[in-house]
C-alpha cells in the first residue's frame, strides 16, 4: 500500500493528454504515411497511460487487462497499416498520403 | 377469396404476371380481356352496392397485416369510392386499347398498365390509411415508366418532374399519417390505421407552431399532397409537362383517374379527419380552386400544343371539383363526385382524340392542323361531341357535374359560384378556339389532306366514351342515385357539428365492430 | 524522488512524442518514438504497473518500433527537404482543432469523477493479471487469438508480392 | 458433459460454426499449390449455413442462454463465460441477418473473383470479418466490443486493399484504415472514460451502475462528465463505422475503391455490426441518459441524410452513388436508434427490419453491379442504359431494389422507413422526421435516375451473358423478391 | 299522351341521328326529306296537342328522372301550356316550312345530311327549350340551340370567317348563359325548387323570399336573355351569324332561337313582376337596342345584314313590351315577327340563291321582273314589318307601342324611342324593298326564280304574315276578340292600362303615321335607285361612316375586351406560369447546388477528411460537455 504521489495523480493525465494531442496533431498534418501510423501509436499509448492511471488509482485490474489488449491490437494495427503503406509504395513509389486522392467528389 | 374488391386488385396483378410470361401479342389481348373482366367486376360491385346501407363501407375485407401496429389489409367501398372505382376500371381497357399501336416494349407497357390498374383500384378501395398510402405512392411507379419510356421527346424531364413534385406532397402526408397514428395511440391506448376510426381523434386547440394547431398542420400536410395531385393552381406546373409527354394511354389515365385521387383524398381524409381545419382553410383552397378555374382556362387559351391545352383545361375543370368540395353542400358534393367521373370521360376522350391525331401527323401543334372536318369527318364529330362535354354543354355529362357543383356552391358561397361561373365562358373560349384550329377552316397544310379517319378500334373507343358521356348527361341518376344516400350521410357528418349528425345517424362503429376506438 | 522521476520521465515522454511529430525523416520519428515509449514504461513503473511497463518495452519498443524502422529502411525514403505538413493553413486549423479537442478532454479529466479515488496503490502483479486473463477474461483472450490468426493471414495477403495467380488457375 | 453441450456449445453454436469453417478454410489455405477455391467457397458457405441453422434452431428453442439458476450450479468458468457472452433475442436476430449477409457476400465474392485476380484467402477474410460481427453482436463487455470491432475491421481493411495492383483499392484501404484506426482510438478513449467513471468493462454492470448513478438524487452533474464525453466519443467511433456524417468521409472513397463484392459486404454486414455496436452501447448501457444522446444522434442523423442524399445527386458511379445513399440510410437508421421515448423501451423491430431490408437491398444491388461490371468493366450508371428491356427480369429486379432503397411502396424499403418514422414520431421527433422525409425526397431523385437509365435510355449494346451465373442471378432475384415478400409478410420477423 | 311530349323532342332528335350518323346521304332530297318529315311530324303532333289543349284547357306535363343530389331533385320535366303551345306551333310550323325551303336552297351541297341533321337537332333543342318545365331543362334547350346555331353558322366551315362567326355567337351566348346559370342558382336558393309552376306559386304565396335576391335572379335571367336575343350589350353576334345558310338565318336567327330570350322572360314573368326596376331596365334596353339596330340597318348594303339588324331591332321592341309588362303583346310580336321575318329571310334566300350568292343590295335592283313571286311575298312581309294595317306586324307592333305608352311602367320616352325605331324600320325596309325590286338591275349575275320548293314556303309564310295579326286584334278596334291574349291569359300576367295622353286608337294612328312617314321618306330617296342615297351619304359622311361601321361596336369590344383578354392570357401563360414553374422547381435547383458543394468538400485528401471527422467529434464533445467543462 503506497500512497499515490500528488504529482502523479495530478499530472499523469496531463502527460497522457499532451501525448494524445501530439499524436492527433501529427496524425492530421504529417504527410508521410509511416509517421501518420506512428502518430496513431502515440495516441494509443496516451490512452494506455490514462487507463493505467485509472486502473492503478482504483486498484482495479480490469484497466490493466484492457491495456494488454490494446497493446496487442495496436501491434496488429501497426502491422496491417504498414502492409497497406507498403502496398501503396509498391504502386506509386512514395508514402506521401496526399498523393492518393484519386477517389473524390 | 370471394371478396370482389380484392379481386379488382388481384386480377390485374395476376394478369400482369401472366402477361410477363406470354408472347407480346397474346399478352395484349389477355390484358384487355382482364381489364374488361375488371370492368365487369366493378359493375358487379355497382350492382351489389346497397345505397341504403348508410353505415360506412360495404363489402369490407380485413386481413391482419402488421399486427404490431394494427395495420390491416382492409378494403371497402362506399359512395365516394364507387364512382371512382367504376371510372378507373372503365378507363383501363380504353387506355390499353388506345396504346394498341405502341410496338416498342409493348409487353412492359401492358404490365405497367395492369399494375397501375391494381394500384388505382387499391387507392380508391383502401380503408386502411397505411394501405391507402402504399397504393397512393405505388401508382407513381408505373406512371413514371409510362411517361418516361413511351413518352415524347422531353419525357424523362416530365417523368421526373411528375414524380418528384407529387412525391414531395405525399411525403409530408406521410408525416401527418404518423402523427394521426400516434395521437390515436396516445388518446385511446391502441393503434389503428382504420381511416374512419382515425376520425375520432380529438385535437387540442393549442397552437403548436406558427399559430397553427396540430389539426391544422395535419390538414395542411394532407391537403398539400392532394392539392398537388389535383392539381390546384400554383402547384399545377407538373401537369402540362406530364400530360404533354405521356403517351396517349398514359395521358388518358393520368387525366381520368390519377388527378381524381387528389380530390378523392380531399374528400376521404381532409374533410372527415380534420373538420375544423378544413373549415378554416377551405376558403383559401376554394379561392385557389377558383383561380385555377379562371387561370387554367386563360392559359389553356394560349397553348400551341393540343395536349398542353387539354392539360390546362384539366386544371380548370378540377378547380370546379375543388370548389365543390370546399363548398360542402350536398349538391356540390354530389356534383364534385360526379364531375370526377365526367372529367375522366371527357378529358380522357380528348386525350384519346389528340393522340389519334398525333399518331397520324406526329405533331400536336394546333397551327399544323386546320380544316380536318373535311378530311376526317368522323373524327371531327367525336371531337365536337367530346369538346362539348368538356365545356359543359347540357345534355352531356360535363354539364350535370358542373351544374350541381355550382348550384351547391351558390347555396353556401354565392360569390365563389359567381366567379366559378365565369369559367364556363372561358371554357367555351378555349375549346372553341381549339376546335377552330383543328377541324374548321380551310385545309392549309398539304399533309393534312392524306390523314386517315379513325379506324374501327378508335371508333369503338370513342363510341363507348361518347355513349357514356351522353348517358351520364341524360341519366346521371343511375350513378347519382346509387351514391346519394352515402353522400348525404357524408355531408351530414362533416358539415357543422358532428353531434347532431350522430344523433340522426347510427354511430359509425355500430356496424363494423372493429371500427371504433377500442379500449 | 518519485515526483522528480515522474517529472523527468514525463518530460521525456512528451519530448519523444514531439520528436515523432516534428522529425523530418521517418527514421528520426521512429527513434523519437522509442524515447517516448521508454519514458512511458518508466511512468508505468512509477504507477506500480510493472507488467505493463515490461510489455511496453517488449512489444512496443521491441516489436512495433522495430517494424517501423524496418519498413522505413526497406522503403529507402529520401530525407525530405522540409517538414511534410501540407499548407500552413491546414496546420493552423489542425492545431486549433487539436488544441480545443485536448482542452476539452483535459478539462473533462480534471473535473470528471473517477469511480474510486483511494489514494493508495495496490500492486497489480503478473499473477493477478494472468489469473484474470485465464478465468474471467478467457473468452476475450480466445477472441484475441482468433484476431491474431486473422491478422497473420491478412498481413500475408497484404505483404505477398504481386502474384499473377488467379484463384482458379 | 451434457451441461457443456447445453450451456456452452449450443449457445455458442452460431459462432462456432463460423469459427470451425474458418479453421477448415485455413487448413485448406495450407495447400497453395492446389486450387481449392471452390472447396473453400463451399466450406465457407456451409459454415455460414450451419450458423444460420443454429441461429434458427436457437430461435425456435427459445434463445438458449442458460438461466441464472442453471448457471449457479454450473462450473465457474461457464458462468464467467456467460457473463461475457450475451445471447438474447437481439443477438439472435442480428446473427441471422449477419449470416444471411455473409452468405450472400460470399456468393458475390465467389462470382467476382472467379473472373479476375484476387487473393486466395478472400473467403477466409470474409469469414473473419463475419466472425468479428458475431462476436460484436454477442459481446457483453467493452473489451469484447473493442476486440470484435478490431477483428472485423482489420480483415476488412485488407479486403478493401486486397486486389493487387489496384490503385483505387490501395487508396481506399489507406483511407479506410486511417479512419478506422483513428475511430478505434476514439472508441478506446470513450471506453476508457466509461471505465474511469464506473470502474467496469462489463456492459450489464455498467448499465446498472449508470442507472444507480442517475437514481442517486444528489449526484452532481460533474459525475457525468466522463460519461457524457464517452457518449460523444462513442458516437464518433460508432458513427464512423456506420458511415454517419460527418464521420463518413471514408465511405464514398472506400466503397468506390473496394471491389464490388467487398463493398457489398461492407455496406450490409459491417454496417449491421456498426449498428449492433451502437445499439449495444446506447440501448444496452446508456439508455437512461437518452435525453443527452438522442439530440446529438438526431442532429447527426439529419446531417447524414442530407449530406448523403445531396452529394449522391451528382454521382455517376454506381458504387459511389450507393455509398452516399448508404450514408443517408445511416441517418434513417440512427433515427430508429434514437426512437426511445423517455422511460420507454427501445423499438428494436424497426431498426432491425430496416437494417435487414436495407442490407438485402444493398447486396442485391451490388450483385447486379457486379454482374454489369463483369460485362462492361465499369460501374458507371450509363452501363445500365436500356437494361430494363434488354434483360427484362434483371432490370425489373434492379428496379425493385432501387425502389426499395428509395423507400417507395410497395417495397420493404418503404415499410422499413415507415416503421422507423413512425417510431420516431412516437418518440416525439416530429421535426426530425419532417427533415428526414424532405431528404428522402431529394434522395428519390437519384434513385429515379437509375430507373431512368434502366428504362428510359437507349442501351448502347445488348448485354450478352458470357457464362451462366445461376448463383448470382439467384441472389439478385432472391433479394428483389424478398423486397416484396418482406413487405407483404413483415410478420416473418 | 304524356309520352307524346317526349316525342316532340325525340322525333327531330332521331331525325338528326338518322341523317347525321346513320344514313349520311349526299342527296339533298333524301336528307332533306327525312328532316322535313320529322319536322312535319312534330308540327302535326304539336297541332294535335294544341287541339287537345283547346279541348281540355289543362296543361299537359310529363317527367323522367334526371338528377338528384341532396335535397335537390331535378326531372326531365316537360309541360305543354298555352305559352308553349304558341311557341311550339311557331317553331314546328315555320320550322317545317324552312326545312322544305332548305331542300331547294341547299340543292348543290356536298354534305346536306350534316345540314339537315343540325337543323333537326336545333328543332329538338328548341322544342325542349319551350317545353321544359324548369329552368335547367329550359337551359338544356337554351344551350342546345346555341350549339346548333354555332354549328349552322359555321356550316361552311372552310371559310374561316364563318367558323369565327359561329364561335363569336357561341361565346357571346355563353356569357349570357353564365348569367342564366346564376339566375337558376338564385332561384334554387330562394325557392328550393327550379320548376316554373312551383316558383310561380311560391312567389305568390311565400313571404320568406328576399325581394333583392329575386331581383337579382330576374336581372341574371335578363342578362341571359340579352345574350340569346341579341340585345345591348350582347347583340354583335347576330349580324355576324348571317354567315350561315340563309334558311338558318330565317329559322334560328329570326323566327325562333333569338326569341328564346323573350320566351324566357315571359316564362319567368312572376320574377319580373316583382322586380319593377329590372323590368324598367329591360324596357329601356329593348328600346335603345331597337333604335340602335335600326340606325345601323339604315345604311347597310348586305341584304342579310339589313335583316339581321332589323331582327335585333324587332327583338328590342319585344323587350320593351316585356319590360312594361305586356307579355302577351311581346309574344304576339314574336309570332308575327316569326312569320314576316322568316318570310323576308327566305325571300332574301331565294334571291341570293337566284343571284348565285350575291348579297349586296346595291348590286340588285329591278328584280321584281325576275322574281315575281318572291316580289309579291316580300311586299306583304315589308308591309307587315313596316306596320301597315292590316298586316300582322301592324297589330303586334301597335300593341307594343301602346303598352310602352300606357303601361304603369311605361312612359312617353319609351314610347317615343320605340316609335322612332318603328319610323326607321319603315324607312330602311322600304329602302331594302326599293333597292332590290325596283329601279334597274345593277348586278352581273343572271337572276332566275327558284323552284317550287323555294316559293311554296314563302307563300305559306306570306299568308301568315298577312293574317296572323288578326288573332290578336286590339280591343280598341272592337272588331275581333283578342284570341291571342285570351289564350295566354292563364300563363302570363296581363298589364293594366293606365291613362295616357293618347288612347289606343290614337296611338295606333300615330304608329300608322310614323310608318307612312318612314315609307314616304325612303320612297323619296330611293325611288330612283341609289343616287340620292349616295348623295346623302356624302353629305353626312361622318354619320354615314359611323352607321356603316355599325357604330364601331365590334371594334370597341375588340379593343376593350378581346385584346386585353388575350394579353391577360398571354401574360398568364408566358410570365406567370413560367414564374410558378421556376419557383416550384427552385428547391430542386437548390438541391443540385448543395450536391455540388458537398462533392467539392470531398476533396480526396485523406487528412482533410479526417480533419472534418475530428471537427465533427469536437462539436459533439463540446455539445455533450457544454456547461460542465466549458
Amino acid at each position: 500500500m503506497i500512497p499515490i504521489p500528488s504529482t502523479l495523480a495530478q499530472w499523469s493525465h496531463y502527460i497522457a493528454a499532451c501525448l494524445f494531442a501530439l499524436g492527433l496533431f501529427g496524425f492530421l498534418i504529417r504527410k508521410n504515411g509511416i509517421v501518420v501510423l506512428m502518430c496513431i501509436e502515440l495516441m494509443l499509448n496516451a490512452l494506455n497511460l490514462f487507463l493505467v492511471e485509472v486502473s492503478m488509482r482504483s486498484s482495479h485490474p480490469e484497466g490493466i487487462i484492457f491495456v494488454i489488449f490494446i497493446i496487442t491490437v495496436a501491434a496488429a494495427e501497426a502491422a496491417v497499416g504498414l502492409g497497406i503503406i507498403l502496398n501503396l509504395y509498391r504502386l506509386k513509389g512514395s508514402v506521401h498520403v496526399d498523393l492518393f486522392k484519386s477517389l473524390k467528389g | 377469396m370471394d371478396n370482389l374488391l380484392l379481386w379488382t386488385i388481384l386480377l390485374p396483378l395476376l394478369t400482369a404476371v401472366v402477361c410477363a410470361l406470354l408472347p407480346v401479342k397474346v399478352s395484349k389481348i389477355v390484358a384487355v380481356a382482364s381489364t374488361v373482366v375488371g370492368l365487369l367486376l366493378a359493375c358487379l360491385i355497382y350492382e351489389r352496392f346497397i345505397p341504403e346501407a348508410l353505415n360506412g363501407f360495404q363489402m369490407v375485407l380485413r386481413v391482419p397485416w402488421i399486427t404490431r401496429y394494427q395495420i390491416n389489409f382492409a378494403l371497402g367501398v362506399d359512395g365516394l369510392s364507387l364512382p371512382l372505382l367504376l371510372l378507373s376500371k372503365f378507363i383501363m381497357p380504353i387506355a390499353l386499347l388506345a396504346s394498341w399501336g405502341i410496338t416498342n416494349h409493348a409487353r412492359v407497357l401492358t404490365i405497367c398498365f395492369l399494375v397501375l390498374d391494381a394500384a388505382m383500384a387499391g387507392t380508391f378501395l383502401a380503408t386502411d390509411i397505411f394501405l391507402f398510402y402504399i397504393f397512393w405512392e405505388f401508382v407513381l411507379i408505373p406512371m413514371i415508366l409510362i411517361i418516361g419510356v413511351w413518352g415524347s421527346s422531353e419525357r424523362i424531364y416530365a417523368a421526373l418532374k411528375f414524380f418528384l413534385v407529387t412525391f414531395a406532397g405525399s411525403l409530408l402526408m406521410l408525416v401527418a399519417i404518423f402523427w394521426l397514428y400516434t395521437s390515436y395511440h396516445a388518446q385511446f391506448g391502441t393503434y389503428t390505421a382504420d381511416i374512419a376510426s382515425l376520425g375520432y381523434i380529438k385535437f387540442s386547440t393549442d397552437p403548436v407552431l406558427w399559430g397553427l394547431t396540430a389539426q391544422e398542420w395535419v390538414f395542411l400536410a394532407f391537403a398539400l399532397a392532394f392539392c398537388i395531385k389535383v392539381p390546384l393552381f400554383p402547384l399545377h406546373t407538373w401537369l402540362p409537362d406530364a400530360h404533354t409527354q405521356a403517351p396517349t394511354g398514359g395521358s388518358i389515365i393520368l387525366a381520368a383517374v390519377l388527378l381524381k385521387m387528389g380530390t378523392y383524398g380531399l374528400l376521404r381524409f381532409c374533410v372527415p379527419l380534420t373538420p375544423d381545419a378544413f373549415a378554416r382553410f377551405s376558403p383559401i383552397i376554394a379561392v385557389l380552386g377558383l383561380v385555377g378555374i379562371v387561370y387554367g382556362a386563360w392559359v389553356a387559351f394560349q397553348q400551341e400544343d393540343a395536349k398542353r391545352m387539354v392539360a390546362y383545361s384539366s386544371v380548370s375543370h378540377l378547380g370546379f371539383i375543388v370548389v365543390g368540395i370546399c363548398a360542402l353542400s350536398p349538391e356540390a358534393l354530389s356534383g364534385a363526385v360526379l364531375q370526377m367521373v365526367n372529367h375522366g370521360l371527357s378529358t380522357g376522350g380528348l386525350f384519346l382524340l389528340v393522340g389519334i391525331l398525333y399518331d397520324r401527323r406526329h405533331t400536336r401543334k394546333l397551327s399544323e392542323f386546320g380544316g380536318l372536318a373535311k378530311v376526317i369527318p368522323w373524327y371531327a364529330f367525336f371531337l365536337v361531341l367530346i369538346s362539348c362535354s368538356s365545356m359543359g354543354v347540357p345534355g352531356l355529362n360535363g354539364f350535370v357535374g358542373e351544374f350541381l357543383i355550382l348550384l351547391g356552391t351558390f347555396q353556401t358561397h354565392p360569390l365563389w359560384a359567381t366567379v366559378a361561373v365565369s369559367g364556363v365562358v372561358f371554357a367555351a373560349v378555349y375549346t372553341l378556339v381549339m376546335l377552330r384550329a383543328v377541324i374548321w377552316g380551310p385545309v392549309k397544310n398539304e399533309e393534312n389532306l392524306s390523314v386517315k379517319d379513325i379506324n374501327p378500334r378508335e371508333a369503338f373507343l370513342l363510341g363507348v366514351l361518347s355513349l357514356f358521356i351522353v348517358w351520364l348527361g341524360v341519366a346521371p341518376q343511375s350513378l347519382l342515385g346509387k351514391i346519394k344516400p352515402s353522400l348525404d350521410v357524408y355531408w351530414s357528418q362533416n358539415s357543422g357539428n358532428r353531434e347532431t349528425a350522430s344523433v340522426i345517424l347510427p354511430p359509425r362503429d355500430s356496424v363494423e365492430g372493429e371500427a371504433g376506438p377500442r379500449e | 524522488m518519485r515526483d522528480g522521476l515522474f517529472i523527468a520521465f514525463g518530460i521525456l515522454t512528451i519530448l519523444g512524442g514531439l520528436g515523432v511529430v516534428v522529425a523530418r525523416h521517418a527514421i528520426f520519428s521512429a527513434f523519437s518514438m522509442v524515447i517516448a515509449f521508454f519514458g512511458l514504461s518508466a511512468l508505468y513503473v512509477l504507477w506500480g504497473s510493472n507488467f505493463i511497463a515490461m510489455l511496453q518495452i517488449l512489444i512496443y519498443t521491441g516489436a512495433i518500433v522495430v517494424l517501423f524502422v524496418f519498413v522505413v529502411m526497406l522503403l529507402d525514403l529520401k530525407k525530405e527537404s522540409s517538414l511534410d505538413t501540407g499548407s500552413g493553413l491546414a496546420v493552423m486549423l489542425s492545431g486549433a482543432t487539436v488544441w480545443f479537442f485536448s482542452l476539452l478532454i483535459l478539462r473533462a479529466m480534471n473535473r470528471g469523477s473517477y469511480f474510486a479515488s483511494e489514494k493508495v496503490l495496490v500492486s497489480q502483479d503478473m499473477r493477478v493479471i494472468s489469473h484474470l486473463l485465464f478465468t474471467k477474461y478467457l473468452w476475450p483472450f480466445e477472441i484475441l487469438s482468433l484476431f491474431l490468426l486473422a491478422l497473420i493471414i491478412g498481413v500475408c495477403v497484404l505483404a505477398r508480392p504481386d502474384s499473377k495467380e488467379g484463384p482458379h488457375k | 458433459m451434457n451441461n457443456l453441450v447445453n450451456q456452452f456449445f449450443v449457445p455458442l453454436s452460431p459462432i462456432l460454426a463460423i469459427v470451425l469453417s474458418a479453421i477448415g478454410v485455413t487448413i485448406l489455405e495450407c495447400f497453395p499449390k492446389v486450387s481449392l477455391q471452390r472447396a473453400k467457397f463451399a466450406l465457407s458457405c456451409f459454415g455460414v449455413l450451419c450458423s444460420l441453422a443454429c441461429t434458427l434452431f436457437l430461435w425456435r428453442e427459445g434463445i438458449g442462454a442458460p438461466t441464472a439458476e442453471a448457471l449457479s450450479v454450473a462450473p465457474t468458468w461457464l458462468a464467467e463465460f456467460h457473463e461475457q457472452y450475451r445471447l438474447d433475442i437481439f443477438s439472435l436476430a442480428f446473427f441471422f441477418a449477419a449470416g444471411v449477409f455473409t452468405l450472400i457476400s460470399l456468393i458475390l465474392v465467389h462470382f467476382h473473383f472467379t473472373h479476375r485476380e484476387g487473393p486466395r484467402e478472400i473467403y477466409l477474410l470474409v469469414l473473419f470479418v463475419s466472425m468479428g460481427i458475431y462476436f460484436l453482436i454477442s459481446a457483453n463487455s467493452l473489451l469484447i466490443l473493442f476486440l470484435a470491432l478490431e477483428l472485423l475491421s482489420l480483415p476488412s481493411y485488407i479486403l478493401v486493399g486486397a486486389q493487387k495492383g489496384d490503385h483505387k483499392g490501395a487508396e481506399a484501404a489507406l483511407k479506410y484504415f486511417l479512419f478506422g484506426s483513428f475511430a478505434t482510438v476514439l472508441l478506446v478513449l470513450g471506453m476508457a472514460f466509461l471505465y474511469s467513471n464506473y470502474g467496469t468493462l462489463h456492459l450489464t454492470t455498467l448499465a446498472k451502475r449508470i442507472a444507480d448513478y442517475l437514481a442517486y438524487a444528489n449526484s452532481p452533474p460533474e459525475m457525468l462528465i466522463f460519461t457524457l464525453a464517452a457518449i460523444a466519443l462513442l458516437i464518433v467511433a460508432g458513427g464512423f463505422k456506420v458511415g454517419l456524417a460527418p464521420f463518413h468521409m471514408w465511405v464514398p472513397d472506400t466503397y468506390e475503391g473496394a471491389s464490388t463484392p467487398v463493398t457489398a459486404f461492407m455496406g450490409s454486414a459491417v454496417k449491421l455490426a456498426g449498428f449492433a455496436l451502437l445499439a449495444r452501447l446506447f440501448w444496452g448501457v446508456l439508455l437512461p441518459l437518452s435525453d443527452r444522446w438522442v439530440v446529438m444522434l438526431n442532429a447527426l442523423a439529419v446531417v447524414s441524410m442530407f449530406w448523403g442524399n445531396l452529394a449522391a445527386l451528382k454521382q455517376d458511379n454506381l458504387k459511389r452513388l450507393f455509398a452516399y445513399s448508404s450514408i443517408s440510410h445511416a441517418g434513417y437508421l440512427i433515427l430508429a436508434l434514437t426512437s426511445v421515448s423517455a422511460g420507454g423501451a427501445p423499438q428494436f423491430e424497426a431498426l432491425y427490419y430496416y437494417l435487414f431490408t436495407y442490407g438485402l437491398t444493398f447486396l442485391g444491388f451490388f450483385a447486379a453491379v457486379s454482374f454489369i461490371e463483369m460485362h462492361e468493366k465499369t460501374t458507371n450508371i450509363y452501363e445500365l442504359s436500356g437494361l430494363g428491356f434488354s434483360k427484362p427480369w434483371l432490370g425489373a429486379c434492379v428496379a425493385l431494389l432501387v425502389l426499395s432503397a428509395a423507400g417507395i411502396p410497395p417495397t420493404a424499403g418503404f415499410l422499413a422507413k415507415y416503421l422507423v418514422f413512425l417510431e420516431a414520431i412516437k418518440a416525439g421527433h416530429t421535426i426530425t422526421v419532417i427533415l428526414a422525409v424532405v431528404s428522402s425526397l431529394i434522395g428519390a431523385y437519384y434513385y429515379l435516375r437509375i430507373l431512368v437509365y434502366l428504362y428510359m435510355k437507349e442501351g448502347k449494346t445488348e448485354l450478352t451473358l458470357a457464362r451462366k451465373q445461376p448463383l448470382l442471378l439467384g441472389v439478385i432475384v432472391f433479394t428483389a423478391l424478398s423486397m416484396l415478400v418482406l413487405a407483404a409478410f413483415p410478420k416473418l420477423f | 299522351m304524356q309520352v307524346v311530349l317526349f316525342g316532340l323532342i325525340l322525333i327531330p332528335l332521331l331525325g338528326a341521328i338518322l341523317n347525321g350518323l346513320v344514313l349520311r346521304s349526299k342527296h339533298t332530297r333524301v336528307a332533306g326529306g327525312i328532316a322535313t318529315a320529322c319536322s312535319a311530324a312534330c308540327f302535326l303532333l304539336a297541332l294535335s296537342l294544341s287541339l287537345n289543349y283547346f279541348e281540355t284547357g289543362t296543361p299537359l306535363s310529363a317527367a323522367l328522372p334526371w338528377m338528384s343530389a341532396g335535397p335537390f331533385v331535378l326531372n326531365w320535366g316537360l309541360r305543354f301550356d298555352a305559352l308553349t303551345l304558341v311557341m311550339t306551333l311557331v317553331i314546328t310550323g315555320i320550322g317545317t316550312l324552312i326545312h322544305l325551303f332548305s331542300i331547294g336552297y341547299m340543292d348543290e351541297e356536298k354534305s346536306p345530311y350534316r345540314y339537315f341533321a343540325y337543323l333537326n337537332l336545333f328543332l329538338s333543342a328548341m322544342l325542349l327549350l319551350v317545353l321544359g318545365d324548369s329552368l335547367p331543362v329550359l337551359f338544356v334547350g337554351w344551350e342546345g340551340v346555341g350549339l346548333c346555331s354555332y354549328l349552322l353558322i359555321g356550316y361552311w366551315y372552310e371559310d374561316i370567317d364563318k367558323a369565327n362567326a359561329g364561335m363569336k355567337a357561341f361565346v357571346m351566348n355563353r356569357i349570357g348563359d353564365a348569367a342564366f346559370l346564376l339566375g337558376v342558382f338564385i332561384c334554387y336558393q330562394q325557392f328550393k325548387s327550379v320548376t316554373f309552376t312551383e316558383m310561380a306559386h311560391l312567389t305568390a304565396t311565400s313571404n320568406s323570399l328576399s325581394v333583392w335576391w329575386l331581383e337579382m335572379a330576374a336581372l341574371c335571367l335578363f342578362v341571359g336573355a340579352t345574350g340569346k336575343s341579341a340585345q345591348i350589350p350582347l347583340f354583335t353576334w347576330l349580324p355576324d351569324a348571317m354567315a350561315g345558310p340563309t334558311p338558318v338565318s330565317a329559322l334560328i336567327h329570326a323566327a325562333t332561337m333569338v326569341t328564346a330570350g323573350i320566351y324566357l322572360v315571359a316564362r319567368t314573368a312572376f320574377l319580373f313582376q316583382v322586380s319593377p326596376d329590372v323590368s324598367q331596365w329591360m324596357a329601356y334596353t329593348g328600346a335603345f337596342t331597337a333604335l340602335f339596330a335600326a340606325t345601323i340597318a339604315l345604311v347597310q348594303k348586305d341584304i342579310k345584314k339589313i335583316l339581321a339588324y332589323s331582327t335585333v331591332s324587332q327583338l328590342g321592341l319585344m323587350f320593351v313590351a316585356l319590360g312594361v309588362g305586356a307579355y302577351s303583346a311581346a309574344l304576339f310580336h314574336v309570332m308575327t315577327h316569326a312569320f314576316f321575318k322568316a318570310l323576308l329571310f327566305l325571300a332574301a334566300g331565294a334571291i341570293i340563291h337566284g343571284l348565285h350568292g350575291e348579297q349586296d343590295i346595291f348590286k340588285m335592283g329591278g328584280l321584281r321582273k325576275h322574281f315575281p313571286l318572291t316580289f309579291l311575298f316580300s311586299s306583304i312581309a315589308v308591309a307587315a314589318i313596316c306596320g301597315l294595317p292590316p298586316f300582322s306586324g301592324f297589330f303586334s307592333k301597335d300593341a307594343i307601342l301602346f303598352a310602352a305608352l300606357a303601361s304603369p311602367t311605361g312612359d312617353v320616352l319609351l314610347w317615343g324611342v320605340a316609335s322612332l325605331a318603328s319610323l326607321l324600320t319603315a324607312f330602311y325596309m322600304t329602302r331594302f324593298y326599293l333597292l332590290i325590286f325596283f329601279g334597274d338591275y345593277r348586278g352581273e349575275a343572271h337572276p332566275h326564280e327558284g323552284s317550287a320548293l323555294l316559293w311554296i314556303p314563302l307563300a305559306v309564310l306570306a299568308v301568315g304574315s298577312a293574317f296572323a295579326g288578326l288573332v290578336g286584334m286590339p280591343h280598341g278596334l272592337h272588331m275581333l276578340p283578342d284570341y291571342f291574349g285570351q289564350l295566354l291569359s292563364p300563363v302570363l300576367p296581363a298589364w293594366q292600362e293606365t291613362h295616357a295622353f293618347l288612347g289606343e286608337i290614337g296611338a295606333m294612328s300615330v304608329a300608322v303615321a310614323v310608318a307612312a312617314l318612314g315609307i314616304g321618306t325612303a320612297f323619296v330617296i330611293y325611288r330612283k335607285g341609289t343616287g340620292t342615297g349616295e348623295k346623302l351619304a356624302r353629305a353626312f359622311s361622318p354619320l354615314y361612316k359611323l352607321l356603316l361601321g355599325k357604330w364601331y361596336i365590334d371594334e370597341l369590344y375588340e379593343l376593350t375586351i378581346v385584346l386585353p383578354f388575350k394579353a391577360l392570357c398571354r401574360f398568364s401563360s408566358r410570365i406567370i406560369d413560367r414564374a410558378i414553374d421556376v419557383t416550384v422547381l427552385f428547391p430542386a435547383r437548390l438541391a443540385r447546388v448543395g450536391g455540388t458543394a458537398l462533392s467539392l468538400v470531398q476533396v480526396g485528401a485523406v487528412q482533410v477528411h479526417l480533419w472534418i471527422m475530428v471537427l465533427g467529434g469536437l462539436v459533439l464533445l463540446w455539445w455533450a460537455l457544454r456547461g460542465l467543462v466549458v
